[in-house]
């Protein structure tokens, strides 16, 4: 904290961050980045994901009354559609939508928490600090995508009747009252396949760690990965789907399907999703 | 498989070796820690004092146990009745061993939702349970009310088979039931029908592609002459669907080989369900699609291991037994036929008759609360087990269940624990060398060993057995047959008329984390969205839009949904994919037992289901229930995760792109 | 020489101003103007005039706070965001101007209030311990006219204010 | 250049036409320490049953916020989309009323409106506690109350710092700078009265005001410094009050809410401020005037320029607020333009175009004469205005909040539970306790000011015109020989 320190660097602090280039595999810090790509043409609604999100990370049932109030913690929940211009019968099916967490790249939500309990890591993911939280709520207002949920009950004390204390996760913290959570990407799992793979000298391999909804989805319509590491498969897919992390208006084929929801406000999401695809002619 | 620390067992995950699952996993399997960990579990033997259940110690249940079926009972096996639900591997073989040492023959499987219609159809048409259906072979399929994503066989094992499916080249799935499914959902076309005439559809189906000479060859005349009856109006006049598109389908079909007909079990909860499924695979003959997408699932060389898929034949069996007060005690094991069957059955009344009743349970359901003595059980993850799945799609495979922790509660024993010292009560010889389940369970499973090849020691195969989670046993394919008879697909050409007394056709919904309701306990299912209705921790009976703007119903309205049986109170949900002569409430809910989670959330369906039975099989028509509908003025809001729209209100949420402008072979 | 002190009271004011341009235009010995002290219920800005300029030093020290305490506060802000790198937050540059341009703006008017205060305690003397020849009827409705002044003179001065019609004269008896 | 006498009368009358008195130049100075002093006296009755009232109400505050600390915020019945509720609305709408107090007596200060003098007093007194009740309800509204101090930026061993990027930060520093310089801006306009307080005080409060007073004696040096600081200041707090509410509205409009994210927030905030401000000043006049008799300084011409004024800003708000509507529409964003139509027709529709008829319709009353001079209905009219504001301020939050960019969160039926409805009562009887207190403790109108209004008029009636005619003084009159007499 001196005068010296912000003359000699500020051109760095002065660099809009995550910059680009930011997210190098020779770099130190910034070997990872995130990401995910969804297909919505195979992803069937099914809920095994949110299910194995209640179960990783120690999301509690709120009960009847409580999700009435709008009070669910579901950090993935699946959207249910209907097309706008349906008949009098949904012929093409629904339209489900998982929606978590987009790990925004210029998270609306980052700038205004007052204390900095939401930021940025250096892996590309949006963090939530529950220690320094303090419930203001200003980041869920600013969440363009609602996927941000607060603790409006002490939980920890109500939802869990013994032994069900049994099952949580050692490895996530159970969230008091008064404070804000959301997808975190399974970053436990993340932080552990990376500090694993720091001990043997290497970078986390494609696969090797995936969130606990990516593991349990039954038609693998989600897929996970490093997307600084060109030949993860989750990169070749943004690639081949044309869609690039910092561009908020896609240059791509009508054919390719990748997008990325609500990219116009210009949050830049982590989370690729392959649009639905009807056979009109059935 | 699961994750353990510290000796708890904390999340489930699917065995990537498994390939039926594929390391996959449904909110079903995961809630398996939530049985465990289930804060309203049994956690000790409990035995009936007057009208209340009472804790004992296991040396009283026992004795209990000995004293009323041991040798010196008297009891004969006729004299004995064993229910359980859907059961396969060696505590099936233990089951069978003790029934056969008490000389019984009485070992009732039974399951609300078992597939015996769709069986008893397959087998008549091509001499198999079940075939082997190949997804990724199709190019189309059009599926009758099968929910293959949601229920049945192994919405997993499906739901990878049908990513597969719709992968490029991708295939079209055409759905046609009353009510949507979450398969439905996922359709390329959704196509409403009236409950119960999709064999009719299908032979008007049949009727299209037979009028061409390529097709018209492949079944006998008097087929083709049987199917002529169902011309394009009498069709469209009885299911409701328009008559273009049968025309349209039948093209679709032409046009898309192979492709792959299968029916569910909307199509088979009828009178007439073995025509009806008969009806529809008779499509699979006339376009060839048997050999290349329909075909033989493997041999199992271990029948004693096969599953019991149950049947309502044995329970009908069983509760006859018990009215009539042929037993003189009743086990209970898998299954809670208090709740799942229908009022008219007296399942309750009877099961009070017999004198002594016991039931092996994790938590106290409405069977065990009938019971004299309700016996606390290991839960999936504590216990020692063989499982065989009833599909099997390469080979056979069998998987082990072993436990991932210690027992929870000291006084829960391990069922196959329980099966043995029964059996030990009369063949204690036979049995000596194995003091518990697991050294049982280790022999039998070491016997598999040459069938799979294993040349290494007994102890190594033992080992290896159990870090993998599965055998996979190799076997011959199972030849199937193609027997199509005109009685088989003599569906009635008259359009059906319905009562007016009761003008509602009845969907008793099985929704798929709920099936019967035998985990209604679990706050994370409860909790867990419908997924086309998002309605949590409740009941509702979905109508129609139109429907109900015509009886004046809003969402939220309690309707009171009668049959001949009886009347339920629910809550209606305005919901788009439903026939609009038709209502549908979900299964599984409505307990009056099973504790906190389940107790008292929505209604029992199956407690209104009419005695209409399915005529070749004698099984439950869980669809041919009529029903009228009246609004009591009351209302209440339905607790739902949909907000207040229920489309994308103009935004990019989830974008539809027509299939031939995709381009899915060029992705990766 | 001893110094004392003399207060005349007037109920009019005219009369007060009256005896200020006497005292003014008189020529005692070792008296200077600025031993002449108003006081007054309310602010006599003609009267003061005559009393001559008195330096009021607040505009300084606003100045100074208006112009460093926003500097300071701009680096406080900039340095304590450059110590924070661990918290990045999306597409923002670590120390991003525009926010801290609003909070620069507040410090600029945090520092100009808060050292206009400081300047008008200090310009002012306050706080400062009342002199005895205070009559709690100046902050009612007279003015006051508090002299310092050789005890030789004090008798001319005396005069003086007697001349204009005084309600009281306190002090300067020896 | 002027020659005659009677030419140089007009000149002199030109130059100094009277004012339209807002006051009785007539009353004794010492009446006036004394009419205002009385008012500090042992209370009537009737102050302790309202105060008691108060208490209590503001204990149902207390208790409810007690319990809500206790249980979590969802016994507020906020929810995930709706996550503010009456919390954040009564927060703007208490501060927007500490706007009027400071800004019209700074404002008016710089331009020598003197007819602020009696009632800026109470009004400055009252921007202070609505400060700190505002400043309550954003304590209230946190989730884990117990670690707000997160918010200041203070050193400590981690090197963590609130984040500066964040309006939150900006609105916890304007607002504190905004509450301290208020309250110093009215402490030190206040130091001369509490110098009479002191002369006429005996026993503990002789000591309070001493101490407070500083030893303030009305010396020439002390009102030529003072002169200078309270203009200075009045200089700083105008912006500063502009700013303050500014920030405050980028709460919202530096969202990407749609509803929220609106270019004419900080304007459109500004003037609901001044607007529920001068309605609460009216308020507070009408029962100040009542309850200490203070008739003969907060007059009638005073009450009519309050209420002039009063209609200028409704007018001015009710501009920004259909400007936002019609820009809203014609920039036909989806989002905005949705959650307009929601707002104005879905279930908040009842009190949104209360809130419209409150805000906009209503204050045309003003533009009559009758209206205006009648007490009881400016009364009505003033609390009736505010409620339109408090109503204004809840139609931003709730609606946006309920129906925002994304479709499947949207949720019509959320009404406030009563613990919101119990610490919004309670702010009430916070904010009567403190000014009740204030106004027993400090006097509500100032004393030397009305004193100076008064001098001012006399200056110019008697004495200063005879000066006025001095040529050396007005140079119009600078004629050749001096006035021809």
């Amino acid at each position: 904290m001196s005068i010296t320190n912000l003359l000699n660097n500020w051109s760095f602090y002065r660099q809009k961050r995550p910059y680009q280039g930011q997210y190098d595999l020779n770099r130190q810090y910034s070997e990872y980045k995130w990401a995910m790509a969804l297909d919505l043409d195979i992803c069937t609604g099914c809920n095994a994901c949110t299910t194995a999100c209640y179960a990783e990370n120690n999301l509690p049932v709120v009960g009847k009354k409580r999700f009435n109030q709008g009070h669910v913690m579901h950090w993935i929940r699946i959207e249910r559609y209907w097309d706008e211009n349906m008949g009098e019968f949904p012929e093409q099916g629904a339209s489900f939508l998982p929606m978590m967490c987009q790990q925004c790249e210029e998270a609306p939500c980052e700038t205004v928490c007052p204390v900095g309990a939401t930021s940025h890591t250096n892996d590309g993911l949006n963090s939530q600090n529950y220690h320094r939280c303090v419930g203001s709520r200003y980041c869920s207002v600013n969440c363009p995508y609602k996927v941000r949920y607060f603790n409006f009950w002490n939980y920890p004390s109500t939802a869990w009747p013994a032994p069900l204390p049994d099952q949580l996760n050692p490895d996530v913290t159970v969230r008091t009252k008064g404070i804000m959570e959301k997808c975190t990407f399974c970053v436990q799992r993340l932080n552990e396949a990376k500090s694993r793979a720091r001990t043997e000298y290497r970078l986390v391999r494609d696969g090797e760690v995936v969130p606990a909804c990516v593991q349990a989805c039954p038609t693998s319509a989600i897929t996970f990965g490093n997307i600084v590491d060109p030949k993860s498969k989750v990169a070749m897919m943004w690639k081949n789907q044309q869609v690039d992390l910092y561009k908020d208006m896609q240059e791509k084929d009508n054919s390719v399907r990748g997008y990325r929801i609500l990219e116009d406000l210009r949050p830049f999401p982590s989370v690729m999703y392959l649009e639905r695809v009807r056979d009109m002619e059935a | 498989m699961g994750r353990v620390r510290e000796g708890r067992v904390l999340k489930m995950e699917g065995n990537p070796e498994s390939k039926i699952s594929g390391g996959k996993i449904c909110g079903l399997g995961q809630a398996a820690v939530q049985v465990q960990y289930n804060p309203d579990r049994l956690t000790q033997p409990m035995m009936r004092v007057g009208d209340s259940l009472q804790p004992v110690s296991w040396d009283k249940a026992m004795a209990l146990l000995e004293e009323k079926t041991g040798p010196k009972s008297g009891i004969n096996g006729n004299e004995f009745a064993f229910m359980t639900g859907a059961m396969s591997g060696h505590l099936k073989v233990l089951v069978q061993n003790y029934l056969d040492s008490l000389g019984s023959k009485n070992h009732f499987v039974y399951e609300a939702l078992s597939p015996a219609v769709s069986f008893a159809a397959n087998k008549q048409i091509y001499g198999v349970d079940m075939p082997r259906l190949h997804f990724d072979k199709a190019k189309l399929i059009l599926s009758f009310g099968s929910d293959f994503l949601g229920t049945g066989a192994s919405p997993v094992h499906f739901a990878k088979e049908y990513a597969k499916f719709r992968k490029a080249p991708r295939g079209t799935l055409i759905q046609i039931e009353p009510k949507m499914t979450m398969t439905g959902a996922n359709a390329d076309r959704w196509i409403p029908i009236i409950p119960g005439t999709e064999g009719v559809l299908a032979l008007g189906v049949a009727n299209q592609l037979l009028k061409h000479d390529d097709f018209s060859k492949t079944v006998p005349a008097d087929i083709v002459n049987l199917v002529g009856k169902y011309d394009l109006d009498t069709v469209s006049s009885i299911t409701s669907v328009r008559s273009d598109l049968i025309g349209h389908l039948a093209g679709l079909l032409w046009e898309k080989s192979p492709s792959l007909v299968i029916s569910g079990a909307s199509v088979e909860g009828h009178v007439h369900g073995v025509q009806n499924a008969a009806a529809i695979q008779i499509l699979n003959r006339i376009l060839g699609n048997v050999g290349k997408t329909v075909d033989g699932q493997a041999q199992s060389p271990f029948p004693q291991l096969a599953p019991a898929t149950g049947s309502f034949a044995s329970l009908k069996a069983m509760n006859d037994g018990m009215g009539a007060g042929t037993y003189k005690a009743v086990f209970i094991y898998g299954a809670n036929p208090v709740f799942t069957t229908p009022s008219f059955m007296g399942f309750r009344d009877n099961l009070r008759k017999v004198p002594f009743k016991v039931a092996f349970v994790n938590a106290v359901d409405e069977t065990a609360e009938e019971c004299d003595l309700v016996l606390p059980i290991y839960t999936a993850v504590e216990d020692f087990g063989s499982h065989v799945a009833w599909y099997q799609p390469e080979g056979v495979e069998i998987t082990m269940q072993q436990p991932l922790m210690d027992k929870l509660y000291s006084d829960t024993r391990s069922m196959g624990d329980i099966m043995l010292d029964l059996v030990k009560q009369r063949r204690a010889d036979e049995y000596k060398a194995w003091p518990n389940f697991f050294s049982y369970l280790k022999t039998a499973v070491t016997n598999i060993k040459p069938a799979v090849k294993y040349t290494d020691t007994d102890e190594h195969f033992w080992y290896d057995t159990l870090s993998h989670g599965v055998i996979h046993v190799d076997a011959p394919q199972q030849q199937i047959a193609e027997n199509f008879s005109t009685e088989m697909l003599d569906l009635p050409t008259t359009v059906n008329s319905p009562d007016p007394k009761f003008p509602f056709y009845l969907i008793p919904s099985e929704r798929h984390y709920f099936r019967d309701g035998r985990h209604a306990n679990c706050g994370w299912l409860q909790e867990s969205p419908d997924p086309l209705t998002t309605v949590v921790w409740d009941s509702w009976a979905e109508i129609h839009p139109k429907t109900a703007a015509s009886m004046g119903i809003h969402e939220g309205d309690y309707l009171e949904v009668s049959s001949q049986n009886g009347t339920i109170k629910v809550k209606a949900y305005l919901f788009p994919g439903i026939h609009p002569d038709a209502i549908s409430i979900p299964l599984g809910q409505g307990h009056e037992s099973l504790g906190r989670f389940a107790k008292g959330v929505g209604v029992n369906p199956f407690k209104i289901l009419n005695p209409v039975f399915e005529k070749n099989t004698g099984e439950l028509a869980m669809f041919g229930t009529r029903v009228s509908v009246k609004r009591t003025g009351q209302s209440e809001i339905v607790v739902k995760d949909e907000g207040p729209v229920s489309t994308q209100m103009g935004r990019k949420l989830v974008v539809t792109l027509p299939a031939d402008v995709a381009q899915l072979s060029k992705e990766i | 020489m001893s110094k004392s002190h003399m207060l005349a009271l007037f109920s009019d004011f005219d009369q007060a101003s009256e005896a200020i341009r006497d005292l003014k235009s008189s020529n005692f010995e070792g008296f200077k103007l600025d031993d002449v002290t108003l006081k007054s219920p309310i602010e006599h800005p003609e009267i003061e005039e005559l009393l001559g300029k008195r330096p009021v030093y607040v505009r300084i020290f606003t100045f100074f706070g208006a112009l460093f305490v926003p500097l300071l506060g701009f680096l406080f802000v900039a340095s304590s965001q450059a110590t924070f790198l661990l918290q990045p937050k999306g597409g923002k540059p670590v120390i991003p101007l525009p926010p801290n341009f609003v909070l620069t703006y507040e410090f600029f008017i945090l520092g100009g209030v808060y050292m206009t205060v400081l300047g008008f305690f200090i310009s002012a003397k306050l706080p400062m311990k009342r002199n005895k020849l205070y009559n709690a009827r100046v902050s009612e409705d007279q003015i006051g006219i508090l002299i310092k002044a050789e005890d030789a003179i004090m008798p001319a001065i005396k005069d003086l204010f007697t001349r204009h019609n005084p309600l009281e004269i306190m002090g300067g008896d020896n | 250049m002027v020659n005659t006498y009677e030419e140089t009368e007009v000149a002199v009358e030109k130059r100094f036409v009277p004012k339209p008195l807002d006051i009785n130049a007539d009353i004794a100075w010492a009446k006036i320490n004394k009419d205002i002093l009385r008012s500090l006296e042992r209370p009537r009755p009737i102050f302790w049953v309202i105060f008691i009232a108060s208490f209590a109400l503001f204990l149902v505050g207390v208790s409810c916020e007690v319990y809500q600390y206790q249980t979590g915020l969802g016994v507020a019945n906020l929810n995930n989309p709706q996550v503010w509720g009456l919390y954040i609305a009564t927060f703007i709408w208490w501060i927007g009323m500490g706007h009027s107090g400071t800004l019209l007596s700074a404002l008016l200060h710089i331009m020598h409106a003197d007819w602020r003098k009696p009632i800026y007093r109470y009004s400055e007194a009252m921007t202070t506690f609505t400060l700190l009740t505002a400043a309550l309800f954003v304590l209230v509204h946190l989730g884990r109350i117990w670690q707000f101090y997160y918010v200041v930026a203070y050193p400590n061993e981690r090197w963590t710092w609130p984040n500066f990027q964040s309006p939150l930060v900006w609105d916890a520093t304007a607002i504190g700078t905004y509450l301290t310089s208020s309250l110093l801006f009215l402490y030190i306009g206040m130091i001369p009265d509490l110098a009479i307080c002191r002369d006429n005080a005996i026993g503990i409060r002789k000591k309070l005001y001493t101490f407070m007073s500083l030893g303030w004696m009305g010396t020439d040096r002390q009102w030529a410094n003072f002169r200078v600081t309270y203009l200075t200041l009045a200089c700083f707090l105008m912006p500063l009050a502009v700013s303050v509410h500014s920030i405050v509205s980028t709460d919202f409009a530096a969202s990407q809410q749609p509803g929220y994210h609106i270019t004419s927030f900080p304007p459109y905030f500004v003037a609901g401020a001044i607007y529920s401000g001068l309605a609460v000043i009216i308020t507070l006049f009408i029962v100040l005037r009542y309850t200490f008799r203070f008739e003969e300084y907060m007059t009638m011409p005073i009450l009519e320029k309050l209420a002039k004024l009063t209609f200028a800003a409704g007018m001015v708000w009710t501009y920004l607020n259909l400007i936002e509507y019609a820009t809203t529409w014609y920039g036909n964003d989806m989002y905005a333009k949705q959650a307009l139509i929601y707002r104005a027709t879905g279930p908040f529709a009842p009190e949104w175009w209360m809130m419209n008829f409150l805000g906009s319709v209503l204050p045309f009353a003003l533009t009559f004469k009758r209206v205006r001079a009648s007490i009881p209905v400016m009364l009505f009219m003033s609390i009736f205005i505010n409620f339109g504001m408090w109503l204004e301020r809840w139609m931003i939050i709730s609606p946006t909040l309920a129906h925002g960019i994304y479709p499947w969160t949207w949720d019509d039926d959320q009404w406030p539970s009563f613990v919101q409805w119990g610490i919004v009562a309670g702010s009430f009887g916070w904010f009567n306790m403190l000014f009740m207190l204030y106004c027993k403790i400090f006097p509500s109108v100032s004393m030397y000011e009305v004193k100076e209004m008064l001098h001012e008029r006399r200056f110019f009636k008697s004495t200063n015109v005879a000066t006025a005619r001095d040529p050396a003084i007005n140079p119009d009159l600078a004629v050749e020989g001096g006035l021809a007499s």
